[in-house]
């Protein structure tokens, strides 16, 4: 039991923090906090290298809820995916930590600062701890809450309180799909439990059932991973529900690195990959999987060319990997989808906290037209975000390179040929803006003198981190990845991402290493032209974007998603519920209810004349009353 | 112990006697009718450890003649649905008290009086078991509610207290009329004339259908604006915002729960057939109060008003969960109801300490205040996610089974019902951003956070909001038993049906 | 012999203690007119308990011209609760308008014996002759208050309208008697059984009979009189009037309809059912638009008299028992409303029965105002006060008896009537004070509201006695 | 004549008296209306209890009489109430009360 | 025939002249003719009383009142409407009163007293018979009556 432990603790340092540091603990919160993820971290570790021999967990805790008797326990799942997922976010999360206490020491919400944090690491883990949908998703909600309360963390900025509500809302569109999906699981399954949900028989039984909904019939696998994969979508900012990830950069940036490039937006990763065994027999699914990947990569690559905003252009660059790992799933290569995630986290992290530097640096300045010859003045940032672009670029022998090379190799095989085309493309995309940031704000000579005269390098809290993620993202992709295809990676995973009956693609050798060069000259080239755009001829982008204008606005705008959300959904039901309340509510069932009051009343009003108190007018409707009765008597 | 339910409902009148008599200065009365309020609250506590949880049957109960020349007796008992209401009864009582300490600044005396009373009639109305006894419970609460809002209230309150006074008696007379029905149909089916809901309840199934829907109707009419139910929603809105703090903590904690309690207690044993034909009507109708409350509040401008038509979205859940007719379902509905108690009562609670500083609840005039009182923010964020139904928290896990039920009976509505998720997390986010972030509103500079006693009627609230999301079995074991006799009652019916 | 002393027993009392009272009244100073009252309510209590019927019997006296029974004990309950009660509520008042006469109570207690002999009749010529005792004392009543111009416009015209009416009630009556050929109640229903049914004659006798006995308890279209009445007439007095002849009227109504008309009980069922809705809906609904408490409570009074009417046409011992309990009722709260109604004195510019005066009574007076609140809130119906027993047991006769249409009637009516019933809480209590109110309250009449109070709550909580007490009727 | 013409003749005086009260605005005279109806009903009483050869319609005749003359007394005595304060017998001018 | 005659002529009179002392004597004729036809109708004791009471007694305190007040009188109601209206109501009736009256078939059973009877004791006596056998109750209610009347007119009309 020990890998409780490893909720325990972050959880120890949130309630600690949540309770004493406002006022006693202050500005010393980050022990609490470090020391708590340092020790998930030193146990996650240990399960990790148990779990390389073989050990499992599948225990509860307690129980949880119950529904019909339909028992859904607090437990605890601990297999090789689990395992990896924990080192990545422990690990990532405490190398945020550290670089945190540099990075907000002058923030007077230190404290809440490192305590949201700490509620970001023990939900996280949650999430990948679960043995079951709920617990999943009780995670998945919680680190939605935390990444709400971090994006929002200056909420006296409009655009921050703005950006916060928009990751939850949005989140919550995909959550939507998630929760149909989860019940469909439990009324199919009975059971939420991975265990009930995940064996084969199960699945095959169900597998030709149709399910009604809407009147509609769907085959219910097929619905029900759609349902899930819409939670996906959500929390791993595919298109359509991308538009949140951008925004959620006017959180601090230890925070983008943490929550919105390494760990939480990898959830929906991690999800589809979790439940392989339902997505692989999902076959309409799994190629909307594919595609909407697919499209998510070119729509983040796209945009990430144009953007001025070092963030955003990172966010960006997020998005479109995660088109990556979300394709790869849909490919059925869950292993390297989460290879990728594994290795992305790394060198994704090691960017968002070198631009963290840089921004701390340049004043918060984050427009990337003002910086330019910081390799000087930042020589340790500058050199870990070099070898990040690398990585991330996918030029061999760093990390990105592997996963992502068996990604698009698993697409090619699986004869995904549109969107093995989209994935190189992007990978040329890819390597063209990462390196236009490198050459933009390392290289060069500096734009703004003023800012530049300020700029130095970060203290060590914030370094170091940069440093062992640099290292990281250089060694991890060799050590799981070599060989392709059947790196320890798949030893490592294989046991929990290979569905059963998923009939492996194997190509033979000569096409492989064809496409391993091609990702690697396309890399190249990549890189070659941003040089000659950003170093040799600084004329040649202007042009460009002369030449592409209408390409270039699109881009730019982002495809105008948020424009177009605005204004066919956001706008209509808010006008619409506006009717809905004065026009509807009040106006008219209010009415009807007041009109009764009102009818009396008025009837009230107009007998009341009847009464004109002189006696002759009393007798006369006497008589006449008895005249009336008299006549009832004669007729009946 | 064995009469300690007339105890809880008389001890309150009790005090509130002994207040009316002796009570000279404000003070006093504040002070005893809190004393007694918690007093009445730990008293429920014996009540829920001796609660038998293996038995479907009613227990503590008391039987004494009252109305020999009607079979009319005094009637007590608790099952598991109940007696969780009754704890949420007391509990909120004891907090809403405390919780006026401030605000009420006029003729103290006379609202803690009602207020005790109002207490005592709402224990009584969920410890009932004879018709009539119900019946006098669930209309005596009307009048110190009435001078609640009336006297206590904001601007329009006497529209609203009449309003509200009105509409919810013009709903149960008629239901006054349907007990008298069933009371001569029960005699002259068995001979045996008597109010005693328990019997006729048992009789349910042998109804005639027509009767059955007539009935039905009648309490249908009576429970739904009570609840409230979709096109019967609109006094809510008036009666919480012109409400006083306690009036609205009351009104949204407990009176809003008779209404589904009625459903659970009467229309479904008693009327089952027709019960199961209305079905389709009571889950649209609640799916439209779903999103439909959903989307009103999302424009509110005024906080109290947003968080009433909240409560009309979630109480749209329970409907819905307890018509779903299986064992989730209901639980999950009875489990919404508590925490929707707590919640939105919660809620209501930091809004009027809030308006206590500030004297307004537009949200216009609101704006960053979270800079100003962290911890006040703190607090309602947690109620607000509680109440978007964030896991881990009381509103998830019942909104949960709810679903789960639903879904298992009727998929699309469940489908369509669980957008309130989304609908939800929009009007709360939407309106916790305007209050608390963005730039300081310049005249709430110096606006002070909570004190101690505001930050100590919320604990309790708080511990049990997470409780039930982390450990609900603690709440839902004492229901097992009684839901399940209740499906099973409602199960039979269905499939002599087909 | 001795039966016919029993049977008349009661009444026989009442008379003589009456002449004695006439005797105290004599003899009683200018300013100890009081006594009079207080010697009347002691000797109504006496007559109450020396002609309690043991065990339910009933008498029938002097060839059955009239029955003592449990029924008419019932009603002669009714009757001593209205006049203790409106005794001790007139006393200050009367002093308060320097009315000091001692006949104002004499007359009150002979209109008792009047309507006491109305109930027990079981024969034409002793409920006219009770009926015209008690209308007649009800005219001098009404019209008490010599210097008041509104009080001697009311005398007249409840004189002038009453005596139209009892001149049409007597033409009805001549029919019945005429052809039937009697004017024994049972007599009559034997003749009716024989072959009456058909008989336009004595259709058209009955509705006109009916009509004047609707006149007593102000059932519309014949209720036109009783607003601008009770408006009149001195508060105290109103209370009373609102109330015994009411009851009496009804005790009447039913035993004649339940005996004589008995067989052509489709008929009068249909009369009575129409006259209920009517008289509910339009007593409610003109109450709603008053601003006079005095002259809303008179329209309120109207109302009241179509739910006793729904007891009416429950043609089941329900139903009777049902208005038994209900004028029972009836007597503790509206005339504790009225006594309390007389003690307000408005110093402001408008009359003291205006709504604005009650505004913000609640903090001035309150006790008073809660005693207030209670009788509205019993009066409106709402549980647990003795009202709502009333209603719960008429409503029940309706449904027992089939005629639910009636009872939805009821209730909606009753829903309407709330509203009328919570604006005099809503001034108390909701609304600051415009004018300078008091409210004097002076032993007595503190007495009769506090016992009001006791009895609203106490039959409201505990019915099960007074149940009984009307479980044991007769008809 | 028979029963038939007694009870038509008394109809006719009764509805005379009707209208009596109906048209008249002077108290007194309405009164006397009243009373002109009473008499209508006394011939009834009287003719039914010859046609039926019994005694209980004079007897009544004997009390309606008397009822009249009691609300003669009272009704007068109010007339005079009533004059004293205000000088009127039109019945028009009774409407101080009314809506 | 004569009486009934004059007894309808001389009411409709009464009722329609403008002068409250003349209708007042019409009046007297109404009921001297009403006696007549009780006296038709063998009740010569009820004739008696009839001219007593009322001739006597009512209508003196009628006269009596008139000429007390002396009220100016204001003839008939200016709006020909509700004059209208009131004939036509109590025509109304007086019409379904008289479609009653052509069914008319008496149910009740002849009683004791026929014309034998009369002749052999005379009206009065069977009547006080009557009146003090059946009829007692009444009688004496009636009594209380006439005494709550008195004290009645008595408080009313007492000046103080």
């Amino acid at each position: 039991m020990i890998e409780l432990g490893i909720l325990l603790a972050p959880l120890a340092a949130l309630i600690i923090n949540g309770i004493f540091g406002r006022l006693y603990i202050k500005n010393k919160a980050h022990y609490i906090a470090i020391a708590g993820v340092l020790v998930s971290l030193g146990i996650s570790l240990l399960t990790f290298f148990k779990v390389m021999n073989g050990y499992r967990v599948d225990t509860v805790v307690y129980e949880w809820v119950l529904a019909d008797n339909i028992v859904i326990p607090f437990g605890i799942l601990i297999d090789p995916l689990t395992a990896i997922m924990l080192v990545v976010v422990t690990f990532v999360s405490s190398m945020v930590h550290i670089y945190s206490i540099g990075y907000m020491h002058h923030d007077k919400g230190y404290w809440r600062f490192f305590t949201y944090l700490s509620i970001f690491t023990l939900s996280m883990l949650v999430l990948v701890m679960g043995n079951n949908f709920l617990m999943l998703f009780v995670g998945w909600e919680l680190v939605g809450l935390s990444s709400y309360l971090l994006i929002g963390f200056w909420f006296h900025k409009k655009s921050a309180a703005d950006a916060n509500k928009k990751a939850f809302v949005v989140n919550r569109v995909g959550d939507f799909g998630f929760y149909i999906g989860i019940l469909l699981v439990i009324v199919t399954f009975k059971g939420l439990n991975y265990s009930d949900a995940f064996n084969h028989e199960a699945i095959v039984a169900i597998k030709n059932n149709s399910f009604n909904l809407f009147g509609i019939d769907f085959s219910l696998i097929d619905l029900m991973t759609f349902g899930l994969f819409c939670g996906a979508i959500g929390k791993s900012a595919q298109f359509p529900l991308h538009v949140w990830l951008p925004d959620a950069m006017e959180g601090p940036t230890p925070v983008s690195a943490l929550i919105h490039a390494a760990t939480m937006v990898t959830a929906g990763v991690y999800m589809v990959a979790r439940c392989n065994p339902l997505f692989s027999q999902a076959h309409i699914t799994s190629e909307i999987v594919v595609y909407i990947g697919a499209a998510t990569a070119l729509l983040g690559a796209t945009i990430g060319l144009t953007q001025f905003d070092f963030k955003r252009v990172l966010a960006y660059s997020t998005v479109s990997q995660l088109g990556y790992m979300i394709m790869a799933t849909g490919t059925g290569a869950y292993i390297a989808g989460i290879f990728h995630l594994f290795t992305h986290a790394f060198f994704k992290a090691l960017l968002f906290l070198c631009s963290g530097s840089v921004m701390h640096a340049m004043q918060d300045n984050l427009d990337i037209r003002v910086m330019g010859g910081l390799r000087k003045k930042m020589p340790i940032t500058a050199y870990t975000f070099l070898i990040g672009c690398i990585a991330i670029a996918g030029i061999p022998p760093l990390a990105g390179f592997w996963s992502k090379d068996e990604i698009l190799a698993m697409a090619f095989a699986t004869d995904h040929k549109l969107a093995w085309f989209i994935g190189t493309v992007v990978a040329f995309m890819t390597a063209f803006y990462m390196f236009r940031l490198w050459w933009m704000v390392f290289t060069g000579e500096p734009r703004d003198h003023h800012l530049y005269d300020h700029a130095h390098e970060s203290p060590w809290q914030m370094t170091m981190p940069l440093v062992l993620l640099a290292i990281l993202s250089v060694l991890v992709g060799m050590l799981f990845g070599y060989p392709l295809e059947d790196g320890y990676i798949h030893k490592f995973l294989g046991p929990v991402l290979t569905p059963e009956g998923a009939h492996p693609h194997h190509m033979e050798h000569s096409t492989a290493t064809l496409l391993m060069l091609l990702s690697i000259i396309v890399a190249v080239a990549g890189i070659a032209l941003s040089y000659l755009y950003y170093v040799k001829s600084k004329e040649l982008p202007e042009k460009t974007i002369k030449t592409f204008r209408p390409l270039h606005k699109l881009f730019y705008n982002k495809w105008y998603f948020d424009e177009i959300y605005d204004a066919l959904i956001v706008q209509p039901i808010v006008t619409n519920s506006r009717f809905l309340w004065k026009g509807f509510d009040a106006n008219f069932i209010d009415f009807i209810v007041n009109a009764f009051g009102k009818v009396s009343n008025f009837f009230g009003g107009i007998l009341k004349y009847l009464q004109t108190g002189r006696i002759q007018t009393y007798i006369f409707t006497m008589v006449v009353g008895v005249i009336i009765l008299v006549a009832i008597f004669y007729v009946g | 112990m064995e009469n300690i339910l007339s105890i809880l409902i008389f001890f309150p009148v009790v005090a509130a006697v002994f207040i009316l008599i002796f009570s000279k200065s404000g003070k006093f009365a504040m002070w005893s009718a809190f004393i007694a309020s918690v007093i009445e609250f730990i008293l429920t506590i014996p009540l829920m450890t001796n609660f038998d949880k293996g038995t479907a049957g009613m227990q503590f109960v008391e039987r004494y003649y009252w109305i020999r020349s009607f079979n009319i007796d005094y009637y007590l008992g608790v099952d598991g649905i109940s007696i969780l209401m009754v704890f949420l009864t007391t509990l909120l009582s004891a907090i809403a008290i405390l919780g006026s300490f401030t605000y009420i600044q006029k003729r103290e005396k006379e609202f803690y009086v009602s207020m005790l009373v109002l207490e005592a009639a709402m224990v009584g109305v969920f410890c009932a078991l004879d018709f009539f006894l119900f019946y006098i419970f669930w209309e005596a609460m009307l009048i110190p509610m009435y001078l609640i809002i009336g006297v206590w209230g904001g601007q329009r309150r006497i529209y609203a207290a009449v309003k509200f006074f009105l509409y919810t008696l013009a709903g149960s007379v008629f239901m006054m009329l349907a007990i008298i029905a069933l009371y001569f149909k029960y005699g002259s089916m068995t001979g045996e004339y008597t109010f005693d809901i328990l019997k006729i309840s048992a009789m349910g199934a042998q109804f005639p259908v027509e009767f059955q829907i007539i009935v039905f109707l009648a309490f249908f009419f009576g429970f739904a604006i009570k609840v409230p139910m979709f096109p019967f929603h609109t006094w809510l809105p008036d009666a919480h915002v012109e409400a006083p703090t306690a009036g609205s903590v009351i009104l949204a904690g407990v009176l809003l729960k008779m209404g589904t309690y009625g459903f659970l207690r009467f229309c479904l044993p008693i009327t089952p057939i027709a019960s199961i034909k209305f079905v389709p009507l009571i889950a649209i109708l609640s799916v439209i109060a779903i999103i439909y409350g959903g989307l009103v509040a999302m424009v509110q401008e005024d906080v109290k008003k947003l968080v009433a038509y909240s409560s009309v979205s979630h109480m749209g859940f329970v409907t819905l969960g307890i018509y779903a007719f299986n064992q989730s379902g209901i639980e999950g509905g009875i489990l919404q109801m508590f925490n929707h108690g707590i919640i939105t009562g919660a809620l209501f609670l930091l809004i009027g300490l809030i308006y206590e500083r500030t004297h307004t609840r537009l949200i216009a005039d609101y704006g960053g205040i979270a800079a100003k009182v962290p911890v006040y923010s703190t607090v309602f964020l947690i109620f607000t996610m509680a109440s978007v139904a964030l896991p881990s928290m009381g509103g998830f896990i019942g909104e949960f089974l709810v679903l789960v039920g639903a879904f298992k009976s009727f998929p699309t509505y469940a489908a369509v019902a669980s957008l309130g998720v989304i609908v939800s997390a929009v009007y709360m986010l939407w309106m916790y951003q305007r209050v608390f972030f963005q730039t300081v509103n310049p005249n709430l500079h110096h606006l002070e956070d909570m004190n101690v006693r505001e930050v100590f009627y919320m604990f309790p609230l708080l511990i049990i909001v997470f409780w039930t999301g982390l450990y609900p079995e603690t709440f839902t074991s004492y229901m097992h038993e009684s839901v399940k006799q209740l499906v099973e009652q409602i199960n039979a019916v269905s499939i002599a049906m087909k | 012999m001795i039966e016919n002393l029993v049977s008349i027993m009661p009444e026989l009392m009442m008379t003589i203690f009456g002449l004695i009272l006439i005797v105290i009244d004599i003899i009683a100073g200018k300013n100890s007119k009081a006594g009079v009252g207080y010697f009347g309510i002691f000797f109504i209590i006496v007559a109450i308990l020396a002609s309690v019927p043991v065990g339910g019997f009933k008498i029938f006296g002097f060839g059955n011209t009239l029955v003592w029974d449990m029924y008419s004990f019932a009603f002669f309950c009714v009757f001593a609760i209205a006049y203790i009660m409106s005794t001790l509520g007139s006393v200050d008042y009367l002093r308060e308008k320097g009315i000091l006469k001692g006949e104002y109570y004499t007359i009150m207690f002979f209109s008792i014996v009047g309507m006491m002999f109305m109930v027990s009749a079981t024969d034409l010529a002793v409920l006219y002759a009770g009926m015209e005792t008690m209308a007649i004392s009800m005219y001098i009543l009404a019209g008490f208050e010599k210097n008041n111009l509104k009080s001697n416009e009311a005398g007249l015209k409840y004189f002038i309208i009453g005596a139209f009416s009892s001149a049409i009630f007597l033409f009805g009556l001549s029919y019945i008697y005429g052809y039937t050929g009697s004017t024994r109640y049972v007599d009559i229903a034997q003749m009716i059984q024989t072959n009456g049914l058909s008989n336009f004659n004595i259709k058209l006798g009955m509705v006109m009979m009916l009509a004047g006995l609707a006149f007593k308890i102000s059932a519309v279209p014949f209720h036109m009189w009783a607003p601008d009445v009770y408006n009149g007439a001195p508060t105290p007095a109103t209370g009373f009037m609102t109330v015994a002849p009411k009851a009496a009227a009804m005790g009447a109504i039913v035993r004649y309809v339940w005996i004589a008309l008995e067989p052509a009980a489709g008929q009068w069922q249909l009369f009575f059912s129409i006259l209920a809705v009517l008289t509910m809906t339009y007593g409610n609904l003109v109450a709603l638009a008053q601003n006079n408490v005095k002259r809303m409570l008179a329209y309120s009074a109207i109302s009241h008299a179509g739910y006793m009417l729904i007891g009416v046409v429950a043609v089941n011992e329900f139903g009777y028992r049902a208005i038994a309990f209900y004028t029972f009722v009836y007597a503790f709260m509206n005339i504790g409303a009225f006594t309390i109604l007389s003690l307000m004195k408005n110093k402001g510019i408008i009359e003291d029965e205006r709504l604005e005066s009650f505004a913000g009574l609640g903090k001035k007076y309150p006790i008073t105002s809660l005693a207030m609140l209670v009788f509205m809130f019993s009066l409106a119906g709402i549980p647990p006060l003795a009202g709502f027993m009333g209603k719960f047991y008429i409503f029940t006769a309706a449904i027992k008896s089939g005629v639910i249409w009636l009872a939805i009637v009821g209730v909606i009516n009753s829903v309407i009537a709330c509203y009328y019933y919570m604006r005099v809480t809503i001034f108390m209590y909701f609304k600051e004070s415009e004018y300078d109110v008091e409210v004097n309250m002076k032993p007595a009449s503190f007495i009769a509201s506090l016992l009001a109070v006791v009895f609203v709550l106490l039959i409201g909580i505990f019915p099960s006695f007074f149940m009984d007490i009307v479980k044991y009727m007769i008809v | 004549m028979t029963l038939q013409h007694y009870l038509a003749l008394s109809a006719i005086i009764f509805s005379i008296g009707m209208t009596g009260v109906l048209v008249r605005r002077n108290l007194i005279v309405m009164f006397m209306s009243v009373e002109l109806m009473l008499n209508a009903v006394n011939i009834n009483l009287a003719a039914f209890s010859k046609y039926l050869n019994a005694l209980g319609g004079q007897v009544f005749i004997v009390f309606v009489m008397a009822v009249a003359a009691a609300e003669a007394a009272v009704g007068l005595a109010l007339i005079i109430t009533l004059f004293k304060n205000k000088p009127t017998v039109n019945a028009d001018e009774l409407n101080t009360m009314n809506g | 025939y004569i009486l009934a005659f004059l007894a309808i002529i001389s009411s409709i009179f009464m009722i329609t002249r403008e002068n409250p002392v003349h209708s007042a004597f019409w009046m007297l004729l109404t009921f001297f003719s009403v006696a007549g036809i009780f006296v038709q109708l063998n009740a010569e004791f009820i004739a008696a009383i009839q001219v007593l009471v009322y001739a006597g007694a009512i209508l003196v305190l009628y006269l009596f009142v008139v000429m007390l007040l002396n009220p100016k009188s204001k003839g008939f109601i200016k709006i020909p409407f509700r004059y209208v209206i009131g004939i036509v109501a109590s025509f109304v009736v007086l019409i379904q009163v008289l479609i009653t009256l052509k069914s008319a078939n008496v149910i009740g059973k002849p009683g004791v007293y026929t014309q034998e009877v009369y002749n052999q004791y005379g009206n009065v006596k069977i009547f006080g018979y009557e009146l003090f056998s059946n009829y007692l109750v009444p009688f004496e209610v009636v009594s209380v009556m006439l005494l709550i009347a008195m004290i009645g007119a008595i408080v009313l009309a007492k000046k103080d």
